[in-house]
């Protein structure tokens, strides 16, 4: 993983190492906090894939191995921050406070979104490729108008990077100047696709044509995760324009657990990333550097697994939705169609079997 | 105030009060700025409002919809202009992905308070791409509204209930009715967004319609009268959801009902029109619902658009149909 | 020789039948090839056919079906795979203006002779738009032709027949019924891939629908005959064009008419199948045909997609209101 | 117009200059039938605007100033390539042998297309922008696929660049290495709209980013344009992949007849592109190196002209199409609803007037 034109400050043995344009600006106590979030989003991974082996959620998209990609990138926000996120951004969904089930609704197949995207200032999730790239431009072209001292946050796959809506974003982007950030997790798959299909060159050298920056980051080294992007939304928020972040990263599981991932990838790729595990780099540094002793990452441990159960309650809490609320919010006005709906169920409950 | 106007004129005004009562309301398009539009439906609106509020997008239309979408996120109302019916494919993605669906996916916190409009239906002789009808695809859409307009007073104020609206509208303007005038009262709002209206009233069969077909059907309705035949013509106005209430009272005095589109016939406007009357009037119905509508070819070159578009004759041959018919 | 298969190894039978008649067979589509597609429909085809006729192709809906016209235009017939239904929305546009209309505007010198496969309808519990009905916005289109399977035979013959057509197909699988078994029978094309079928007879209601609603409505009929009443169920298979002789016939016997479809029932197919129906058989009908569909909302969370989906419960329903029907 | 990046052999007075990577391999015979073949299309574009103004069209879309570009590139060509046009690829059409009559049978709206793309290897026109470079790549994929030693040439505009379906096409070119050539004729402006809307930088750099070569020509340089036409779709045929051309250039008149230009461009800046004209390029230098005589440009006028006479006869003659045509080739094979149409228009044909 020797790249000119890769920014990392951590290897992946823990070493620090320097680069002419960034530099770590994380004391020792913060990095221990986002090494808990880390641990935490990763169990959280882990629950909500035996919760659905169990049959309690319909389907989980995990995100191991890309935890130092988005818990670097969801502590470089600020609050005011807007985040666009695909289905799989639950460490960014972590850091903007989302509760963590309500992250569960989507998948356990009871909502078709799960938060309050406004309080949390965190979108709801978006399946079809690409369409929150554009949403996030437009987003951000509200932050303009509005003078406002912020900037937009979207996500997207190394797979998805090949939708015209993605494209089309950056060609909005530019034109407009916006406050937008594009972060591209290259986890180098879409599901079975490689990622070399999506494009023969690295994905961040696309920026540049576009007309704004590009920057290739080790994905599994937090620190430049997250010095990387917070220079990009400084720079978003200072009028400065776009600029697209590839994360160069690796899907440890499944697409999902629905998908089957030795068919298309051998067992000696995953080992080899293993070993560029982002959660082990921070611990290895935060042993070396920092002392953090063993009791330390145990009470984070003991957190993470606490977290997990009661992650589970409040998933296993959550009932069976009303069939009656398919008909709200459906419309933001009255509907004809709603009401008759609405009244037609209603009186089917009645029935309820009468045949 | 009452004022005569064209409907392109009335689109202009409406839009400008609506930007002046509502600082959220953008306009978004390609070249709506400078140009005024290519119909100048948006004529000196970016130079009364700056380049901010009347905004020329680059050329793609996935785009323009896709951020109109963050826009209505940030609490704006976007206006975006499809130069022409064939151009909003492109959009489609957005508008059945994300437009329909937002308000739904984000449990209510999110209003999807944009406005799609789209000069529609053929009847200019242009080249084609630009002659489309495409309302079916979103009246058969959860989550969307559909209106049209037929004259510059609706024009003028539907499209400022529209852009009032939370819910995002696709609002259909018959371009070949741009140039028609008509009065318009300034003051007063003529009705709700979706009501129909009894364009003229008659006794014997029930043509209902929208858009350039509105004023097809008053011509057909003038030749029946003559021939001894009383059409009730009815301006649709609301494309999705109906006004079934008025069209309902329209047929059980008729019991003959002729629905008219552009569009081709499959699964369209027409088809919901005479399926639901059917559930609703049965037993008023004296001969089944009869649908006048485009052909099932793609539109064809403008020199014979006009034996493609619905016509006086063929609204008279279908009223023949329902008057005699014998099953 | 009749055999015993699910409905994914009918077609994955199908499509490797086909690519072996004719070398110009292509198939493209995201995760087909080494993965054999999310549904496994095309499982070891890449490896027998090689990468250059199951193609595995960047993630890009619009590219999938654009560049299948180029391989159309150069003599290829192409079965492009959708993942899912909820996903052909970005290809929209180059199905609408390029796959519906280019025979036309090559005055028929190009044939566009590919399919787009589309897993639709919803019933196996996925998260949202993955169970999308999006037939009636083809079949609206002139120039496109719109057909579904229910029966792991009529999957392995039609996706042939399809693949053979000249015409550019939507081809919908109902994803909730691939792992169902049936025979197939190798040697014998049941029919036209057009033809509806009667799949059990019955007097007293016409019950019609495609895809998954086909079981739901069999077993509708069982209910309903339990209770006295007989209903005859037809498989539609051609959603557009339609097999209107055969349902004719059928609702001449019965008099009584339910459109079954989990799509919203706004300008859709049942909407089409009750106005024509109607129009043609106004004195056989002793009730207004009744549709029984998706309601008018988003696809809800699949928890809560049985109360969605029409049910046993709402076809009965149906039943009850054509067969008590006063006006 | 100094700019390292631009592609030119020929300055807007007529004199050579060299280029490193590209030299003019054109004789004074060959250069004289191309600029026979510029001052046709120009006439004809002349002719068809006259046309349209007299009601004889219902449309004109004008490429005077294009006519560089595109005999530049049309006569790069190999008989058995194939060429994807937009709507203003009249100069294309011509070098491919399509009847210039044919070419506005579109615009006289009695067809939809116009000729038969297989027999001049010559797509119908596209009107819905970036719809046919995703056709092309498919078309170059089928090439591939046999094997053929042809490569493809599409065409769109600075303003179409923008369309995620030009986008796409870049990604699937790059990725399958079709052997396609994506020629963009950068005539400064969609409708109203300048091409620094669609992009901050010279729209030739996307190319790199999606892995392949961008070249910047001047447009208005028929040596230029047809060299490096040339050598991009030798690379193509070789095996060498696709290649993105940008000619520089300037739509000289309204972008259609329906069109009003005064309202978002100034005399002065036409007037600058006039000196630039690439017709009087050509005698230039057709005149100092050839020693070309008047005598010969005086016969090539009388040619346009009656060239244009008879396009004008040959537009006349053609009659509005029966009706019952729009039922022909909507569908290869039978169809109920084109049955009952053709029978239903029949019969009120029939009828006629009956009210
Ligand atoms: C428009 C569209 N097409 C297809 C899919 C099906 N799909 C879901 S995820 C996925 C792979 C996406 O890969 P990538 O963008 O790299 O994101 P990752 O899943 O690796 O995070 C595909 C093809 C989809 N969701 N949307
Ligand atoms: C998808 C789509 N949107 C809008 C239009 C309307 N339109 C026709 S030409 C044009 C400008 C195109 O500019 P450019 O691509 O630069 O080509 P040029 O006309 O300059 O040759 C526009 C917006 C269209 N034809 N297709
Ligand atoms: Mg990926
Ligand atoms: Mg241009």
């Amino acid at each position: 993983m020797i790249d000119e034109e890769l920014v990392q400050l951590l290897t992946p043995e823990g070493e620090r190492v320097t680069h002419p344009e960034y530099a770590s600006t994380l004391n020792g106590e913060q990095i221990l906090s986002m090494y808990r979030d880390m641990v935490i989003v990763r169990r959280l991974c882990n629950e909500s894939t035996s919760l659905q082996r169990q049959g309690q959620l319909a389907l989980w998209a995990p995100m191991q191995g890309q935890e130092g990609a988005q818990i670097g990138a969801g502590r470089a926000l600020q609050p005011m921050d807007f985040t666009f996120p695909t289905y799989r951004e639950h460490g960014i969904a972590w850091c903007r406070g989302v509760p963590p089930e309500n992250v569960l609704r989507l998948f356990r197949a009871v909502s078709t979104g799960g938060w309050d995207p406004q309080k949390y200032r965190h979108h709801v999730p978006t399946i079809v490729l690409g369409n929150q790239v554009l949403n996030a431009v437009g987003y951000a072209m509200g932050v303009q108008r509005d003078g406002a001292n912020e900037a937009v946050l979207t996500f997207f796959g190394d797979g998805a990077s090949s939708q015209g809506d993605v494209l089309e974003a950056f060609v909005w982007a530019s034109s407009f100047n916006t406050p937008v950030v594009f972060f591209c997790q290259n986890n180098q798959f879409g599901i079975s696709t490689p990622s070399s299909t999506q494009s023969k060159v690295p994905l961040f050298r696309r920026a540049r044509g576009f007309g704004f920056p590009g920057v290739r980051v080790d994905g599994n080294d937090l620190l430049a995760c997250y010095e990387v992007t917070k220079a990009a939304l400084e720079n978003a928020r200072a009028g400065g324009g776009p600029t697209m972040i590839e994360a160069y990263t690796y899907r440890m599981g499944a697409h999902t657990t629905s998908d089957d991932p030795t068919r298309y990838r051998v067992d000696a790729e995953v080992e080899v990333w293993k070993h560029r595990d982002p959660i082990e780099r921070i611990k290895a540094l935060l042993v070396r550097e920092y002392q953090t002793r063993p009791a330390a990452f145990e009470a984070i441990a003991q957190e993470a697994e606490a977290f997990a159960l009661k992650l589970r309650d409040d998933v296993l809490a959550m009932g069976r939705p009303d069939p009656l609320s398919m008909f709200e919010n459906a419309y933001s006005e009255t509907h004809p169609l709603i009401e008759e709906g609405r009244r037609e169920m209603t009186e089917l409950m009645a029935a309820g079997g009468a045949h | 105030m009452i004022t005569t106007m064209t409907m392109a004129k009335a689109l202009n005004e409406g839009l400008r009060r609506a930007m002046e009562l509502d600082p959220k309301v953008l306009l978004m398009g390609e070249d709506i700025g400078k140009l005024g539009g290519v119909f100048r439906i948006t004529d000196g609106l970016q130079k009364d409002f700056g380049q901010d509020r009347v905004i020329d997008t680059p050329l793609a239309e996935s785009a323009i919809v896709g951020t109109a979408v963050g826009l209505a996120i940030r609490g704006y109302r976007a206006v975006c202009e499809m130069q022409f019916d064939g151009f909003v494919f492109p959009a489609f993605d957005q508008i059945v992905s994300q437009v329909a669906k937002l308000h739904k996916r984000s449990d209510g916190v999110y209003t999807m308070g944009l406005v799609i409009r789209l000069p529609f239906q053929g009847g200019i002789g242009a080249i084609e791409h630009h002659s489309e009808s495409p309302e079916a695809y979103f009246a058969h859409t959860p989550g969307l509204r559909v209106v049209s307009c037929s004259t510059p007073n609706d024009a003028y104020w539907m499209i400022q209930q529209a852009i009032r609206s939370d819910d995002p509208i696709i609002f259909c303007e018959p371009k070949s009715r741009y140039w028609e005038k008509g009065e318009v009262d300034l003051d007063n709002p003529p009705r709700g967004l979706y009501d129909a209206v009894v364009r003229r009233e008659g006794t014997d069969v029930t043509v209902v319609g929208y858009g350039s077909s509105v004023k097809t059907m008053l011509r057909a309705a003038e030749t029946a009268a003559a021939e001894g035949t009383s059409l009730e013509v009815i301006d649709l106005r609301g494309v999705a959801p109906i006004d079934f209430a008025t069209l309902t009272a329209s047929l059980n005095k008729t019991g003959r009902l002729i629905a008219v589109q552009e569009a081709p016939r499959t699964a369209s406007i027409g088809s919901e029109i005479v399926a639901e009357l059917t559930e609703r009037c049965f037993y008023s119905m004296r001969a089944p619902g009869v649908r006048v509508a485009g052909y099932h070819v793609p539109y064809p070159p403008a020199r014979i658009e006009e034996e493609y578009r619905p016509s006086v004759e063929r609204i008279l041959d279908a009223v023949d149909r329902v008057m005699d018919f014998e099953g």
